[in-house]
C-alpha cells in the first residue's frame, strides 16, 4: 500500500440539477497506483461525481485537479485526450457497429488517412483476448448480451494509455469468472501505476480490490478510508446510515422448504418450449408460491428462456399450459393480459420510458392492460404509486421525476414497481438485482420471497449465483442455450453442486 | 427564480411572443385590423378572418401532432384533403338536389369514410408492414392527389350547395362554423388524450417503443388509431377548404400543407423524435404559421421575399426557445462565477 | 425519319402500324382546368382514327421530368416529338439530341428560350402579351373613363404567362392616367390563393374599384372573397380575367365577371395538323397563333351553350 | 469459480452480420426485376440507351441522396436540397450572365451548398433546433434568395460551361456516359471511403446508433454533427451545378419537392431514418428505382395525369412491400 501522489483532486464539488442538489460539497482524492472504490447507495451521486469529474456535467461549483492542474473538461473526449478513460454507468456504445469499432472508434489504426479494417480487429481481438472474451470482433454489438457489451465498453477504455480509469459498475451483469478476469486486468494496471476510482454494489468485490474506498449519502462526502481499516459492517453503516444488523435480518429472507406438494397442478407449464436460433425446446413447471430460479453462464440462455415464457418472443415450437389449459402467448400483452409480467434485464432499451415520469412508468403496465378508455382514477393511481415508491424507498421520493433523471438502482426499481402494480400470478424477473445497492438488494430479495409466500409464481434470473441458491425453491440450470437439468434446493445444496451442473451438464 | 424568470421559461414564451409582434406590426400597418363589426349578426374583421383560414390547417395540425407523438410522421396530409375535397363536392354534385341538408350530409359522410379508409391505409402499412412512416405515407401522397383527379376527372368540380358552403363559410352565433368546428375537434382530442389514458400510451409508444410493448401496450393498435384520426381530422379540413371556395382542386387544395402543420407542430414544442406532445403548443404554431402568412398579404411585400421573411421568422422563433442557448448562457454564467471563486481561493 | 421502326410498344393494339405517325407529348401536368382541357383536346385529336400513335407523358411541372420524357421519346425513335415547356430555358442540350436524332420537335402554348430556332419546326399557341393587352385596352376603353383603383392577381411568379400577362396590361393601361394599380401579388394561378390574396388586398384597401386576374381560377377566388366581404362582385368591384374556361364563362354570364379574354386550349387540331405536315416533309409556320376570343356579359350568355370545357 | 470462467462464443454470427447488407441487396434484387417485367413487356426497355438515360436523367440526385445519406444516418434530415439546387443553379446562371468565368462560378457554385449547410448545421447543433426545422427555415431562405436573384428563369450560354455540360463517351449501341454522370459517380466513390474508411465517416455511424451514447464515447460528435449537414449542402450545390448543366439554366421552382425524392430513394435503399444504419451504395439503387419508375411510366405512355400519379405511388409501394419481404420481418 503505497501513498502515491494524487492524479485527481476533486476540491468541493456541488453538481445542480433543475431541483435537485446531487453533490455537496464533495472532495475526492485518486492517487497513482491505487484502486479506489467510491461506494454510495443507489442515487448517492456516484455516477454524478464521475460526470461531474469527465466533463458530462459542469459543476455548480468546486474544482477538479488533474495531475496538478486545474481543468474544466469540456467533455468525455477531452478527458480521455488528458488520460482520464472512462466506462460509464448503463452500456453506452453504438449497437449498430462492430465489436471491433466499438472498442477501436477514435483510436483506430489508420494508413494513408484510412482505417486499417485487419489492423483494427487485429487489435480489437488483442483487447478482447484480454479479457478472456471470445467473440468475433466483426460482429454487430446489439447482437451481443449486455454482459459481452458491458464487457466490449471495459475494452474500449483499455485502448488508449490511460492515467485514469474510472470504471462505474462494470460488474453488475457480469458473473464471477468475468469479474475475476476484470480483476487480473486491474491490478496489472494499477501495479503499472494507473489510478483506478471503481464503483460497485458488491462488498466482496470492492474488499477483494479496492485499496481506498470514499464514501457518499445523499450528495455527501461522508469520509476517505482505507479498504483494510474499515470493517463491512462499519462500511454498510457509513453508506445507509443504518446498522448492520437491521440488514442482516433482511438479508437472512426466510427460505421455505419445498412450497408446492409434488401432486400439486403446477401454474405454469411450458412443454417442448423453443424458438429456432435462440433455446432449444425445454419443460419447465412453475407452482405457484414457488421461486424457481435460472443459472448459467453468460449467454446460456436465460434470458431468451424467460422471453419465451413472457411472450416477448414468439415460440416456434411447443406449448404453454396455465392452470393445466393451453394459453397461446403471442405477445407481451397477451401474457400480462394472463397475468404473467417479464421484466426486462435492459432496462434502459427494453424497460423504462425514460421522457415519461415516475408515476407514469409505474402505472404503464397497468393502464396498458385495462386499456386506454378507462383511465386509471387519479386518486388510485397516486396511491399505488405512493405505495411502491414507499415500499421501494425510491429516491428521490417525487413521482413527477423523469424516470431519464434517476439513478441506476432506482430506476431498476421503478421497474419492478411497475410488474408488480399489476399484482402478476407469474412474474419473471430477469437480473432484478443488477446495479443495486445491498440494502435494497436485500429489500428486493426479501420482496420476492414475500411475493411468492404469498402464492406468486417467480422465475428469478441472476448472475449471483449465491443469490439464485439463496431464493429459489428449485434451479434450472442452462448451458449452450439448452435447459441442461434440474435441482431441487434445500439447505444442503451449495453452491459448488450448482456449478458441478453448469460445468458437466449432469442433474447431481 | 422570480415569476418573469419562469414566464420567460416556458416553452411556448418565444413562439407567443412572435405571435404577438405579427399581430401588432399588422395592427401598426393597419388599425382596423384589430376592429371587429358585426354585420347581419355576424362577426367580422381581419382576426376573425385569421381564425377562418388557420382553422383547416389546425385540424391537420392535431392530428399530425398525435403522429409525431408515436415517432411517425404524416406526408399524405395534403393529399388526404385534396381526396376530402373531391369525394365531398363530386357527391353532392351527383345529388339529385345539391342544396338539401340530406345530400350535404351523405357527402360528408362519405368523404369522412373514405378519409378514414386512406388513414387505415396509412395506418396499414406502418403498424403491421413496418414501413417507415415518411415512405409509407409518401406513396398515399403522391397517389392520393391522383385518385382526387380521378374522381373530379382532373376537372376543377364546382358545386352550388350553401348547406355545403356553410362548413366553410357559415356563421353560428355569430362566429365563423370552421372556426367553431376546429374548437370542438381541439377540445374533442384534448379530452381524449388528457382525460383517457390514450394520451398517456401514445407518449409511451413514442419515446420507446419496445419497452411500451413489453409493458403490455398494444402499439400497433395505437399507432393505427393515430393515423385514422390524422386522416379523418384531414379529411374534415379537406371538406373546409373545398366549401370555401366551392370547388375541389385536386391539384392545389392542400398543398404543403403537411410542411405547415409539421412546422406548427414543432414550434409547438413536440419533438419529432417522438413522445411528449403539446396541443396548447400546435395551437399556439398554428396560429404563428397562419399570421405570419396573412402578415405577408397585409404589409404588401413583394412574393418574391415571401420565403425569406418566413424563413427570419421561424429561425428567430427557434433560435430563442432553444434550450441549448439558454443551458449555453447559464452554463458560461456558472463557469464565470466557479473561476471567481477558485480565483479567491488561490488568491487566499 | 424512319418510320419502320415507330415504337410499336408491347401494349399498341391490333398488328402493323407502321403507317400512324408516332407522336410523343410531354405535357406539364395536370395542374390547371385549362390544362385538363389542353390534354383532352390532344388526345381525342391524336388518336388512332386519324392517323397518329400518341405517347403521352406527364411531368407533373417538374422540368427534369418533362426532359426525361423527351429523351425516352427518342430513344423509342417516335416520329414527332411536341411539348409544352414548362419553364422557358433550359431546353437545348435535349432538343440538340433530338435534332441529332432527326425527330423534328413541336411546341406548343409555351415557347422555350434558345438562340438556335432550329431546333423546333414550330410553336402553336396563344400570344400572353396580347391576351394582356387586350383585357387592359378593354378597362382602359370601358371603365377608365374615370379614376380607378385597380389590383392584379398574378399567375405563378416567373411563368412565362404571368409576366406576358402583366407586361400586356401594363402597355395597354400605361397611357390612361385613371387608371392606377395599386397592389399585385402572386395568387398561383390556384382558387384558394387567389381568395386569400384577394381577403388580404381588401383587408389593406378600401378603395378597390377592379381585379385583374392573370386566370380565371383566381378571379373566382377573389369573387368569393369580394361575397364574403359584404361587397358585389362585378358591381362594387369589377373583375376582369384571362382563360374562359367554363367556371369563368357562367360567372361572366351571371354578371359577377365582367370581361373574360379567352386563352384557348384546344391545341389538338393545330397540333394534328402541323404534325402531319412536318412528317410529309412539308414546311410549315414556325409560330401558329391560336384564335382567342374576348367576352363581356352579353357574349358570355351567348357562348355559354356551346363551350366544350 | 474456475469452472465458471469464460464467455462462450456465440453461435450463429457471421448469419447476423449479413443482415445489415440484407436491405440493400433487396433493392437490388426488386430492381433487377422491374428491369426484367420491363423489358418483357416494353421494346427497347433493356436497352443501352435507356440505361445510360437512367443515370443520365438522374445523376443529380444521385448527388443529393449521397449527401442525404450522410444526414439521416446520423438520425437528421436535410429538406433545403431541392432549394439549396436551385439556388445553386441561379447563382450559377447569374454570375456567368455577369460573365465570370467558370474556373470561379463552378467553385462558388458549390460553396453557396457548403454554407446553407452549415447554417444548418450550426442551427441543429450549436442551438438545438430540430433538423427538420432548421433544413425547412434554410428551404424557405434559399427559395427566397432565388426569387430575389431571378424570378424568371435565366439561360446559361456560357462557353466553357456548354462545353463541360455536353461532354460525352459514346460507345456500344446507345451507351453513353456524360461529364454530369463521371462528377455523380465520382462523388458517390469519395462518399463511400469516407464513409466506411475514415474515423469521420464511422462517428456519423456511431451517433446514428445513439448521440448520448457517442459523446460518452468521446467521439466529436458536435463537429460531426455540423460537417455532416456541410456534406449534405454541399452535395446539393454539386447536385444544383450538375442540374444547371442537364437543364443549361437557372430556376427558381426548379427542384420543388426534389428534397423528397433524395429522401425517397436514400430509404428505398435501405437507410433507417432513425439513423446508424445504411449504405451510400443503397441510396445509388434507391435513384435508380425511382428512375425506373419513371421510365416505365413514359414507356407505358398512354396514362393520364391522374394514372400517372396513382401509378407511381403504387409503384413505389409494391416497391417497398417486396423489399420487406425479402429482408423478412424484423423484430422491432
Ligand atoms: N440529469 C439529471 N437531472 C436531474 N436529476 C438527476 C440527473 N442525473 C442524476 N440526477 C439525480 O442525482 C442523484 C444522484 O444520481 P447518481 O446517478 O449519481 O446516483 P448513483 O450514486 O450513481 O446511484 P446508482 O448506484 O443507483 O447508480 C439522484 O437523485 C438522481 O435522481
Ligand atoms: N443469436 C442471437 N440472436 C438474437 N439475439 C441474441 C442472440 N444472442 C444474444 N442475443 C440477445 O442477447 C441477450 C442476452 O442473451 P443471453 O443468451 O446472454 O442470455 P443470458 O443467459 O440471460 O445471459 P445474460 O446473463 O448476459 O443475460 C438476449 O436478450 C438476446 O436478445
Ligand atoms: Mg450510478
Ligand atoms: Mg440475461
Amino acid at each position: 500500500m503505497h501513498d502515491n501522489e494524487a492524479v485527481v483532486e476533486l476540491r468541493g464539488i456541488t453538481v445542480e440539477f433543475p431541483g435537485v442538489r446531487a453533490l455537496d460539497g464533495v472532495d475526492l482524492t485518486l492517487r497513482r497506483g491505487e484502486v479506489h472504490a467510491l461506494m454510495g447507495e443507489n442515487g448517492a451521486g456516484k455516477s454524478t461525481l464521475i460526470k461531474a469529474l469527465t466533463g458530462v456535467y459542469t459543476p455548480t461549483s468546486g474544482r477538479v485537479v488533474v495531475a496538478g492542474s486545474p481543468v474544466a473538461f469540456t467533455g468525455p473526449a477531452d478527458a480521455q485526450a488528458s488520460g482520464v478513460s472512462t466506462v460509464y454507468q448503463e452500456v453506452n456504445l453504438a449497437p449498430n457497429l462492430t465489436v471491433a469499432e466499438n472498442i477501436m472508434l477514435g483510436n483506430e489504426p489508420r494508413r494513408f488517412g484510412a482505417i486499417d479494417v485487419r489492423a483494427m480487429r487485429r487489435r480489437a481481438a488483442e483487447l478482447l483476448a484480454r479479457l478472456d472474451v471470445h467473440v468475433d470482433p466483426a460482429s454487430s454489438l446489439g447482437a451481443h448480451s449486455l454482459a459481452v457489451q458491458q464487457l466490449v465498453a471495459i475494452c474500449r477504455a483499455l485502448v488508449v494509455d490511460c492515467k485514469v480509469l474510472v470504471l462505474d459498475e462494470p460488474t453488475s451483469s457480469l458473473d464471477a469468472g468475468e469479474v475475476e478476469k476484470l480483476f487480473t486486468v486491474m491490478r496489472t494496471l494499477r501495479d503499472d501505476g494507473v489510478a483506478i476510482l471503481f464503483v460497485s454494489h458488491f462488498l466482496e468485490q470492492i474488499y477483494a480490490i479496492s485499496d481506498r474506498m470514499t464514501i457518499l449519502r445523499n450528495g455527501r462526502l461522508v469520509g476517505e478510508y482505507r479498504t483494510a481499516d474499515l470493517p463491512r459492517r462499519e462500511l454498510v453503516h457509513l453508506m445507509i446510515g443504518s446498522s448492520f444488523e437491521d440488514l442482516e435480518k433482511l438479508g437472512d429472507a426466510p427460505r421455505r422448504e419445498q412450497a408446492a406438494a409434488d401432486g400439486a397442478e403446477p401454474l405454469f407449464q411450458a412443454v417442448a418450449l423453443g424458438r429456432k436460433g435462440s433455446i432449444r425446446p425445454f419443460d419447465l413447471d412453475v407452482h405457484a408460491g414457488e421461486v424457481v430460479g435460472l443459472a448459467g453462464l453468460l449467454g446460456s440462455g436465460r434470458t431468451e428462456l424467460s422471453r419465451l415464457l413472457t411472450g416477448t418472443d414468439r415460440a416456434d415450437a411447443g406449448k404453454v399450459l396455465l392452470d393445466g389449459r393451453p394459453v397461446r402467448l403471442a405477445t407481451p400483452r397477451a401474457a400480462l393480459r394472463r397475468k404473467i409480467a417479464y421484466s426486462s434485464e435492459d432496462r434502459k432499451a427494453e424497460g423504462l420510458v425514460g421522457d415519461l415520469t415516475v408515476r407514469e412508468n409505474i402505472v404503464l403496465a397497468l393502464q396498458a392492460d385495462r386499456g386506454w378508455l378507462r383511465r386509471l382514477p387519479a386518486r388510485t393511481v397516486d396511491e399505488i404509486v405512493d405505495r411502491y415508491i414507499a415500499a421501494l424507498d425510491i429516491r428521490p421520493a417525487n413521482p413527477a421525476a423523469l424516470v431519464r433523471n434517476l439513478s441506476g438502482g432506482n430506476q431498476q426499481k421503478v421497474l419492478l414497481a411497475r410488474w408488480l402494480a399489476t399484482a402478476p400470478r407469474l412474474l419473471v424477473l430477469d437480473e432484478p438485482t443488477r446495479g443495486i445497492d445491498v440494502g435494497a438488494k436485500a429489500e428486493i430479495q426479501r420482496l420476492v420471497a414475500q411475493l411468492a409466500a404469498d402464492g406468486m409464481a417467480v422465475v428469478f434470473v441472476s448472475a449471483e449465483l449465491e443469490e439464485v441458491l439463496r431464493l429459489s425453491h428449485r434451479v434450472a440450470v442452462l448451458r449452450d442455450r439448452v435447459k441442461v437439468g434440474e435441482l431441487v434446493n434445500s439447505d444442503d445444496v451449495h453452491l459448488g453442486d450448482v456449478v458441478d451442473l453448469i460445468a458437466s451438464g449432469e442433474a447431481s | 427564480m422570480t415569476r418573469v424568470q419562469a414566464i420567460v421559461r416556458h416553452r411556448l414564451f418565444w413562439p407567443v411572443v412572435a405571435l404577438v409582434a405579427l399581430l401588432v406590426a399588422n395592427t401598426i400597418k393597419n388599425p382596423t385590423f384589430v376592429t371587429l363589426r358585426v354585420l347581419d349578426g355576424h362577426l367580422f374583421g381581419a382576426i376573425i378572418n385569421l381564425l377562418r383560414q388557420g382553422a383547416p390547417l389546425l385540424l391537420v395540425s392535431l392530428g399530425m401532432t398525435l403522429v409525431i407523438a408515436t415517432r411517425g410522421i404524416d406526408l399524405s396530409v395534403g393529399a388526404v384533403v385534396a381526396i376530402a375535397g373531391a369525394v365531398g363536392l363530386a357527391s353532392v354534385a351527383g345529388a339529385p338536389d345539391p342544396g338539401s341538408l340530406g345530400a350535404v350530409l351523405t357527402a360528408f359522410v362519405l368523404a369522412l369514410a373514405v378519409c378514414v379508409l386512406a388513414g387505415m391505409w396509412n395506418g396499414f402499412l406502418v403498424s403491421v408492414l413496418g414501413i417507415q412512416p415518411i415512405i409509407a405515407t409518401l406513396v398515399l401522397m403522391t397517389a392520393g392527389r391522383g385518385i382526387a383527379m380521378l374522381i373530379t376527372d382532373g376537372q376543377i368540380t364546382t358545386v352550388t350547395s350553401a348547406p355545403y358552403k356553410a362548413i366553410g363559410s357559415g356563421f353560428w352565433l355569430g362566429l365563423p362554423i370552421p372556426v367553431l368546428l376546429a374548437a370542438a375537434v381541439m377540445a374533442a382530442v384534448a379530452l381524449l388524450t388528457r382525460r383517457t389514458a390514450l394520451g398517456l400510451l401514445v407518449e409511451s409508444v413514442g419515446i420507446n417503443p419496445e419497452a411500451s410493448r413489453i409493458a403490455g401496450v398494444g402499439s400497433r393498435a395505437i399507432v393505427w388509431t393515430v393515423y385514422v384520426v390524422c386522416a379523418l381530422f384531414a379529411g374534415l379540413a379537406g371538406l373546409m377548404v373545398s366549401a370555401d371556395t366551392m370547388a375541389a382542386d385536386a391539384n392545389n387544395a392542400g398543398l404543403f400543407i403537411e410542411l405547415d402543420a409539421i412546422l406548427a407542430v414543432v414550434i409547438g414544442g413536440t419533438s419529432l423524435a417522438g413522445g411528449k406532445f403539446s396541443l396548447s403548443g400546435t395551437l399556439v404554431g398554428v396560429l404563428v404559421i397562419t399570421t405570419l402568412t396573412v402578415t405577408v398579404g397585409m404589409m404588401s411585400i413583394s412574393p418574391s421575399v415571401t420565403p425569406l421573411f418566413k424563413a427570419v421568422v421561424v429561425i428567430a422563433v427557434c433560435l430563442a426557445q432553444s434550450p441549448a442557448v439558454r443551458e449555453r448562457l447559464a452554463a458560461r454564467r456558472r463557469r464565470a462565477a466557479s473561476t471567481a471563486a477558485a480565483a479567491a481561493e488561490v488568491a487566499a | 425519319s424512319s418510320g419502320a421502326k415507330a415504337g410499336d410498344t408491347g401494349d399498341a393494339a391490333g398488328g402493323s402500324d407502321g403507317d400512324l405517325i408516332s407522336i410523343g407529348f410531354a405535357q406539364v401536368g395536370a395542374e390547371s382546368g385549362w390544362r385538363t382541357a389542353n390534354t383532352k383536346s390532344i388526345k381525342d385529336t391524336l388518336t388512332k382514327e386519324n392517323g397518329f400513335d400518341l405517347k403521352f407523358s406527364d411531368a407533373q411541372q417538374k422540368q427534369e421530368n418533362q426532359i426525361q420524357a423527351i429523351r425516352s421519346y427518342i430513344a423509342q425513335g417516335v416520329d414527332v416529338i411536341a411539348f409544352s415547356p414548362v419553364v422557358e430555358s433550359g431546353w437545348d442540350a435535349v432538343l440538340q439530341e433530338a435534332k441529332a436524332a432527326n425527330i423534328p420537335v413541336i411546341l406548343t402554348d409555351r415557347a422555350v428560350d434558345t438562340d438556335d430556332d432550329s431546333l423546333y419546326v414550330s410553336f402553336i399557341g396563344s400570344d400572353f402579351v396580347e391576351e394582356g393587352k387586350r383585357a387592359g385596352e378593354w378597362v382602359s376603353e370601358n371603365l377608365g373613363t374615370e379614376p380607378i383603383n385597380v389590383v392584379e392577381l398574378q399567375g405563378t411568379t416567373g411563368a412565362a404567362p404571368t409576366i406576358d400577362r402583366k407586361k400586356g396590361f401594363e402597355e395597354a393601361t400605361k397611357g390612361n392616367s385613371n387608371i392606377t394599380v395599386i397592389d399585385s401579388q402572386t395568387g398561383n394561378f390556384t382558387r384558394a390563393e387567389g381568395k386569400q390574396v384577394m381577403e388580404s388586398f381588401l383587408q389593406a384597401h378600401d378603395d378597390i374599384d377592379l381585379v385583374f386576374a392573370h386566370n380565371d381560377d383566381m378571379g373566382l377566388g377573389a369573387l368569393e372573397a369580394i361575397e364574403a366581404a359584404g361587397k358585389v362582385p362585378g358591381k362594387d368591384i369589377k373583375i376582369v380575367t384571362i382563360d374562359g374556361v367554363k367556371d369563368g364563362m357562367t360567372a361572366l354570364s351571371e354578371g359577377k365577371f365582367n370581361y373574360i379574354v379567352e386563352c384557348n386550349p384546344l391545341l389538338g387540331p393545330d397540333l394534328a395538323d402541323i404534325a402531319k405536315k412536318v412528317v410529309a416533309g412539308e414546311t410549315v409556320e414556325k409560330r401558329i397563333v391560336t384564335k382567342d376570343e374576348a367576352f363581356d356579359q352579353e357574349g358570355a350568355k351567348a357562348a355559354l351553350p356551346d363551350r366544350q370545357y | 469459480m474456475g469452472a465458471l470462467a469464460g464467455v462462450r462464443p456465440r453461435a450463429v454470427r457471421s448469419f447476423r452480420l449479413d443482415r445489415r447488407y440484407l436491405p440493400v441487396l433487396g433493392t437490388l434484387v426488386v430492381l433487377v426485376l422491374m428491369l426484367a417485367v420491363g423489358g418483357g413487356r416494353y421494346d427497347g426497355f433493356v436497352s443501352g440507351r435507356v440505361i445510360s438515360n437512367l443515370f443520365l436523367n438522374n445523376a443529380h440526385l444521385v448527388v443529393l441522396a449521397v449527401g442525404m445519406t450522410f444526414v439521416i444516418l446520423t438520425g437528421g434530415i436535410d429538406l433545403s436540397v431541392g432549394a439549396v439546387v436551385a439556388l445553386s443553379g441561379i447563382v450559377a446562371a447569374v454570375s456567368f450572365q455577369a460573365g465570370l468565368p467558370a474556373a470561379v462560378v463552378i467553385p462558388l457554385v458549390v460553396l453557396v451548398g457548403s454554407v446553407i449547410g452549415l447554417l444548418v448545421g450550426v442551427m441543429v447543433h450549436v442551438f438545438g433546433v430540430q433538423p427538420f426545422v432548421a433544413s425547412l427555415a434554410a428551404m424557405f431562405l434559399a427559395r427566397g434568395l432565388c426569387y430575389v436573384l431571378a424570378p424568371e428563369s435565366v439561360p446559361i450560354r456560357d462557353e466553357s460551361f456548354v462545353a463541360l455540360s455536353s461532354w460525352s463517351v459514346q460507345f456500344g449501341d446507345g451507351w453513353r456516359v456524360t461529364s454530369a454522370v463521371v462528377i455523380a459517380l465520382v462523388t458517390l466513390a469519395v462518399a463511400v471511403w469516407v464513409l466506411q474508411r475514415t474515423r469521420f465517416g464511422r462517428t456519423v455511424y456511431a451517433i446514428g446508433g445513439g448521440e448520448q451514447s457517442a459523446r460518452l464515447m468521446g467521439l466529436p460528435v458536435a463537429r460531426t454533427t455540423v460537417l455532416v449537414y456541410v456534406v449534405s449542402g454541399t452535395c446539393a450545390g454539386i447536385g444544383g451545378l450538375l442540374f444547371a448543366m442537364y437543364s443549361r439554366s437557372g430556376y427558381s421552382l426548379t427542384g420543388v419537392g426534389m428534397e423528397l425524392d433524395a429522401i425517397a430513394a436514400v430509404v428505398i435503399g435501405g437507410t433507417l431514418l432513425t439513423g446508424g444504419t445504411g449504405f451510400v451504395a443503397g441510396s445509388l439503387l434507391g435513384v435508380l428505382v425511382l428512375g425506373l419508375i419513371q421510365t416505365i411510366i413514359t414507356f407505358e405512355g398512354t396514362l393520364s395525369s391522374w394514372w400517372t400519379r396513382i401509378v407511381i405511388g403504387a409503384l413505389v409501394l409494391v416497391f417497398v412491400v417486396l423489399q420487406r419481404g425479402l429482408m423478412g420481418r424484423r423484430t422491432t
